[in-house]
């Protein structure tokens, strides 16, 4: 039975984590993620071996790192492309629109009934649709992929401020009311604050989307460089462990976004129950 | 001149299974430096009725002005300060800085409120807990602070829900004094939802009892007691008479007793 | 006997032949039961071979070179297409006129996904650096449409005789306004759209019995279809599951497509196989493919089916 | 305090207003976008154009960079009501095959986000394990090993609607992770140690507490994860050999440069979302009324 | 035999500047049937104390045994009721339905139930309120409701933080009145938080008084009462004298006094 020595792997490894999370501690949060992730790469590697799978199909991790190491120059001028470039500016320029845009229409009901059915009509916009249209208006560098990310964000984020902008509590608002506070100061020291929880939710889920929205547009037309334009490219060339390797980095520097995000939010929003373990 | 003037204002709140009546022809007319106590039991409309003064409600029916405007005027000129049934002290600032909040609203200077902040405090006791949490604090303490946040802009109205309701007697005791030494100085109006008939009468100089479906007013007290109390004065007959009319109208007003 | 046929890309004229045979029923004639796979710009049909999903593909001799230089044993086992229809097309106003001295410093449209080798090969043996710069081109990832030619956002783009080149046309932009090259013309045409299967199922007897009644079918069909552009172009359309293409489009389309098959029964000419390689291999300090290839193709197939 | 919900034409005016101000942008856009185009085939024919020429032929051309609103609605109007719903023009057709695998990656997504946040809130070892891989598996470009997840599974003898379906899925399961994990554990601890002091267990714990303090998180997921899905529905047509659904007429407009067919399936896509997400607004605002939070 | 048995209990928080010691060496023993007031000021560990009882904190040192178990056996084993210092009700859940809650989770029947939820509900004068959700009650009436909550599944250990505190003087009397009855019928072990000193002299067997930083008890009085206490006892020498003492021994722990 070949699958016999993945099982055993595989519950081993599952073994060991439910041991080593009793503890609890930084280190072994670490390691049991850690170990989560070798186990899965682990597993894979002997699924390729064991059943013979071509390389063609799935790689194995092997090959996927020998190709990394081999590429560290292509994989830097991708990543500038499309990670630094086209996915964190139209981030940027995506949820700063939206926070100003939500700010904006918050004193108006008017503009927010209006406004976000037709904004989650636009977010609903599939982005293979809107990735060409976007490339035919900002040309094929990466102004057509920030462009792409800020479509794909916007509204995610807006939607949550809105609702972060909404979410006081009755009584924290009366008090406001009692202090007769100008809209400014309620919406810098009421509202602003407690809608923290809310866009950073906004935020960590559009990390991700920034990503895939920057990598995706690329399929639409590039320059010769970039994430989405290698993994394409190396596909017809078919050297998978190369595409493998992109989508190592873009899993890499995903989480690495999300995870600088979180902790962003952490120091922010320290305040808030989901963030603290607070008392009756 | 009066502060603040209600003429039959009735508030009913629409809810799923019916209308509930929570405030039918009240009447009161309060004047400067009055301190009025409004008691009777739970779900009377004591706090319906602070809403509306406050204009944080709007009556179905009935006039209600403050210090002559309407109260969302008074409320726009910032004419008092409120202290909620619930703490509700804001999460993402510390004690200081929930105290600090509405003078920063309203334009104190930085070292003004610094001063004020630490008066405060020690007004109720909670000097060197500025830098704490609200979620770091017994419930208690957090009460205490959000009244020090209602006293530190020194409004000259102050609506206070139960403020002293989750402290023990000594505490309350100590505060009941602070708070009558503070309306002496500054002869503030003050209006004051209470549970409890000796803090109702050894505050007020107009103890006003309310009763509930329809939540209206039963007995209006006026107070012969002069406006030097020393706690003692709680063990005299005149506090004690007063305290069982007090008990009585509250007695009336409870159906089921 | 069922047999399942990946082509490169959507379904349209250029694959005339295949659908004709399927539904004029040549197949069935065999005793073939033929399911045809459409392509799309994501699928490379080399891939699907490999993974198993499909038994013969339809794939251009670059691509699948380049695949059995990674260790994929790609066999060409038929050659419908005899010439290339590849070409460049730019605007006129481009100021282009001759390749060898005039793409220096302009921006250049080009298809990638296992079809950018011929153009690489071009441009090597042109001695242009494709990295851009005043005395290279810059290349553009081409999208799926002439797009890039309209708004300007390339002086050239590339475009096939039987497709994008009307479409080109078909916006509005005269034939005078352009300039064109054409592969086979400037010297670099590689043979496109061949059959290939894996070298393990030539090594199977049955499976190669099948392939020949496939091919004798699917030459029988593209004969139909040169005959018959008409006809064959309303069979595409009733077998495009998109719902997009237009009649008149595909009629024009299998005009065009019938020029580059004519002349072929399905066997492969040594000389264009030469010439393809020749061409990949001349890529300068980047060839396409590093040594030549053995075995990259079989008349096993040809050979019985043209009998 | 109490708002009053607005009524139907205050709801409808909004919108209204806000869909006539971005119809008259689009047009003045559509002019400007266009006008390029129109200035060059001018030149080219050396012919002079009057504003009024120039605005009319902006606004009717077959390849325009930005159709005008009339020409989607058009080619809209046609490909839902001109054609048998069963021909392959009709964005019915489509929107339906579309529709179907969404449905089915929705479903199959929602379960595993659901059942991965259960397990990650119960469990702690899935708590320190899942959730950074979940989050490295969203930015894998699902675009890009589409097309091996269709090969793969083509090759394993699964085609049609499943392919799709699972990588709608892929794409719509991580919204509902997050937002049940998060909504799991929201309760406040007062409410858990109300819990706690009745020794309720687990699955007590879960089904009288935290799965109903989470239905407002999870319902903002759902509506998130089903866009989500069409999403990956629309991506999965792409290299599904491109044959039918909204993917495939949205491939096959940009193929040949169809501005409006491309606007059109876009436009669709987007309905087909937008009437999803108000199926999932509507079953929330029953739910939360008749749990008595809606207020 | 004795119900909780607390040796040298201690429970220090720590927070960002520095511990916070809530509990120190806190000793303690409580009989099966024993009525135990906790009196003390805001802030002193009342709480605290309850909750590490309830095994919703863990000491940090010392030994704490109930019903001759670990605190957690006993949560386990269901052996108290746990009336929060707010009302803690689910708003999803009507009133009824947050009554209902604890004894669908312990499994019992429908109808029992119903008859459960319809006897503490006029136990807390809220009948007719059951189908009401907890937000259109006032913050009274949400106590009551979070009250008869913990009395609906008649645990033997009863621990209430400051049940009464937000109920006006006659609900108070009533609930007090109707507290002392169901512990005589039941003979119930009681542990009870309350700022009122009248309020522990009139319930408790024995009262605990406790002060601050650290949180520590500083008397604990036996009463000499009986059992029956109508009340009237309130007005009784033995009553004042008690309540005397008490009021003493909660000045000794206010340092500021
Ligand atoms: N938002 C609301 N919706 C429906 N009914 C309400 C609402 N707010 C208050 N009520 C009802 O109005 C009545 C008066 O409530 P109110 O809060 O004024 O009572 P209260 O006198 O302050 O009581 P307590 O002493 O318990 O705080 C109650 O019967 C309450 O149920
Ligand atoms: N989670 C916590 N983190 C830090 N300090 C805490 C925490 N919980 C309680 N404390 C501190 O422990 C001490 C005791 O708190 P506790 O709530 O037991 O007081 P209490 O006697 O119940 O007061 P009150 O009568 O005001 O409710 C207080 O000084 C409080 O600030
Ligand atoms: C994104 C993309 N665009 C174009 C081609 C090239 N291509 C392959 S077959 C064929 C037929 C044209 O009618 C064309 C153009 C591709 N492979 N991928
Ligand atoms: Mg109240
Ligand atoms: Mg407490």
């Amino acid at each position: 039975m070949s699958a016999l020595p993945i099982i055993a792997v595989w519950l081993g490894a599952w073994g060991l984590n439910a041991w080593l999370s009793r503890f609890d501690t930084r280190a072994t949060r670490l390691a049991v993620a850690l170990i989560f992730g070798a186990t899965i790469l682990i597993l894979w590697e002997m699924i390729v071996r064991i059943h013979a799978v071509p390389p063609v199909i799935l790689p194995a991790p092997s090959r996927i790192g020998a190709s990394v190491a081999q590429n560290t120059a292509i994989l830097w001028t991708d990543f500038v492309q499309t990670i630094l470039k086209g996915a964190l500016t139209g981030w940027l320029i995506g949820a700063l629109a939206a926070i100003a845009t939500a700010i904006a229409i918050d004193r108006s009901p008017f503009l927010q009934r209006g406004l976000l059915p037709i904004g989650n009509f636009v977010a609903a916009l599939p982005i293979v649709g809107i990735a060409p249209i976007l490339v035919m208006w900002f040309g094929f560098d990466w102004q057509s992929k920030a462009a792409v990310v800020v479509v794909m964000v916007f509204f995610p984020i807006l939607v949550n401020m809105v609702a972060g902008l909404a979410a006081t509590d009755p009584m924290q608002r009366d008090l406001m009311a009692t202090w007769a506070a100008p809209y400014r100061a309620s919406l810098w020291k009421l509202r602003l604050p407690a809608a923290m929880p809310f866009l950073f939710n906004g935020l960590k889920i559009t990390t991700t989307l920034a990503l895939i929205g920057a990598i995706v547009a690329e399929f639409f037309g590039s320059p010769t460089r970039g994430m989405g334009f290698r993994i394409s490219t190396a596909v017809g060339r078919l050297d998978l462990p190369l595409v493998w390797a992109e989508i190592l980095v873009a899993a890499i520097a995903g989480s690495l976004f999300y995870g600088i995000v979180a902790l962003i939010e952490k120091k922010v929003t320290f305040w808030h129950p989901s963030q603290r373990r607070q008392r009756g | 001149m009066t502060v603040i003037e209600a003429c039959d204002v009735s508030l009913t709140f629409q809810t799923a299974d019916g209308p509930v009546h929570a405030l039918k022809d009240v009447s009161l007319t309060i004047a400067p430096g009055d301190f009025v106590s409004f008691i009777g039991p739970s779900g009377c409309g004591k706090t319906t009725f602070l809403r509306t003064i406050a204009a944080l409600e709007t009556p179905t029916g009935g006039t209600l002005a403050v210090n002559g405007m309407t109260p969302e005027a008074a409320r726009k000129a910032r004419a008092y300060g409120y202290v909620f049934q619930a703490p509700g002290l804001y999460p993402w600032r510390t004690i200081a800085g929930n105290i600090s909040l509405p003078l920063e609203i309203m334009g104190f200077s930085r070292s003004d409120r610094a001063q004020r902040i630490a008066r405060v405090l020690d007004l109720v006791d909670l000097t060197g807990f500025g830098s704490k949490y609200p979620w770091q604090l017994s419930g208690g303490m957090q009460q205490r602070a959000s009244i020090a946040r209602a006293l530190a802009f020194d409004a000259d109205i102050l609506l206070m829900d139960e403020p002293f309701g989750a402290l023990d007697e000594i505490v309350r005791d100590r505060l009941n004094e602070a708070l009558l030494d503070l309306w002496k100085k500054t002869g503030k109006t003050i209006g004051f939802v209470t549970h409890s008939i000796p803090e109702a009468v050894y505050l007020s100089t107009r103890i006003v009892v309310m009763s509930p479906r329809p939540g209206r007013i039963t007995r209006v007290i006026d107070s012969p007691l002069p406006r030097d109390r020393p706690l003692e004065i709680r063990d005299t007959p005149e506090f004690i008479a007063l305290a069982q009319q007090v008990r009585e109208g509250l007695r009336e007003g409870h159906s089921y007793d | 006997q069922e047999l399942t046929l990946q082509l490169k890309w959507v379904t349209q004229a250029q694959f005339a032949g295949y659908y004709v045979a399927k539904d004029k029923g040549f197949y069935e004639e065999e005793g073939l039961d033929v399911t045809i796979l459409p392509g799309g710009p994501d699928i490379a049909p080399t891939q699907v071979l490999a993974g198993g999903g499909a038994d013969v593909v339809v794939e251009w001799m670059p691509a699948a070179l380049a695949a059995r230089e990674k260790g994929l044993p790609l066999v060409n086992i038929a050659q419908p297409f005899k010439s290339s229809g590849m070409m460049l097309t730019c605007l006129k106003e481009s100021g282009i006129t001759d390749p060898a001295t005039d793409f220096k410093g302009k921006t250049l449209g080009v298809w990638f996904s296992g079809n950018e080798y011929p153009f690489l090969s071009w441009m090597s043996q042109l001695g242009l650096s494709t990295e851009g710069g005043p005395d290279g081109v810059t290349v553009l990832k081409q999208g799926f449409n002439v797009d890039p030619l309209l708004q300007k956002q390339a002086a050239c783009i590339s475009t096939m005789t039987y497709n994008e080149y009307g479409q080109v046309l078909d916006a509005g932009i005269a034939e005078d306004d352009l300039v064109t090259f054409k592969y086979e013309d400037q010297g670099v045409a590689t043979l496109e759209d061949g059959l290939y299967v894996l070298d393990s199922t030539l090594q199977d007897e049955t499976k190669v019995a099948d392939l020949v009644k496939f091919v004798r079918a699917s030459m029988k069909g593209w004969k139909y279809a040169e005959e018959n552009p008409q006809e064959a172009a309303q069979i595409v359309l009733d077998n495009d599951e998109t719902g997009a293409q237009t009649l008149d489009h595909q009629v024009r389309m299998m005009t065009e497509i019938a020029k580059l098959t004519a002349g072929s029964d399905g066997t492969l000419d040594e000389a264009d196989y030469q010439r393809t390689v020749d061409t990949l291999m001349a890529g300068g300090s980047d060839p396409v493919i590093s040594a030549a290839p053995e075995g990259a193709f079989s008349h096993v197939v040809t050979e019985q089916a043209v009998q | 305090m109490t708002e009053a919900s607005p009524t139907l034409a205050g709801r409808i005016m909004p919108v209204l207003t806000v869909l006539l101000a971005i119809v008259v942008i689009w047009y003045l856009a559509a002019v400007w976008m266009n006008a390029p185009w129109v200035r060059d085939q001018a030149a080219r024919a050396d012919a002079v154009l009057t504003t009024d020429d120039l605005v009319r032929q902006t606004l009717t051309l077959e390849r325009p960079v930005l159709p005008a609103p009339h020409q989607v609605a058009a080619g809209l109007w046609d490909g839902i009501t001109g054609q048998a719903i069963t021909s392959k023009r009709s964005l019915v057709w489509h929107g339906w095959i579309t529709l179907s695998a969404t449905l089915a990656g929705f479903a199959i997504g929602t379960a595993a986000g659901i059942l991965l946040a259960v397990g990650i809130v119960h469990n702690r070892a899935m708590d320190q394990s899942v959730m950074p891989w979940a989050v490295a598996s969203q930015t894998v470009p699902i675009l890009a090993i589409a097309p091996m997840v269709i090969v793969v599974m083509a090759s394993a003898g699964v085609t049609g609607l499943l392919p799709k379906a699972i990588i709608a899925a892929w794409l719509s399961f991580f919204p509902v992770l997050v937002g049940m994990v998060k909504g799991l554990r929201t309760p406040d601890a007062m409410q858990l140690d109300l819990m706690h002091s009745w020794n309720a267990s687990g699955s007590q714990r879960f089904w009288h507490l935290r799965l109903p303090n989470s239905l407002p998180y999870l319902f903002a997921s759902l509506k998130v994860a089903i866009a989500a899905a069409l999403v990956g529905t629309i991506v999965g047509e792409l290299p599904a050999g491109a044959t039918a659904g909204l993917g495939a007429r949205l491939l096959s407009g940009s193929y040949y440069g169809q501005t409006v067919q491309i606007w059109a399936a876009l436009f669709a896509a987007a309905i087909l979302a937008a009437a999803l997400v108000m199926l999932i607004g509507w079953i929330e605002s029953l739910t939360l009324r008749r749990m008595g939070l809606a207020r």
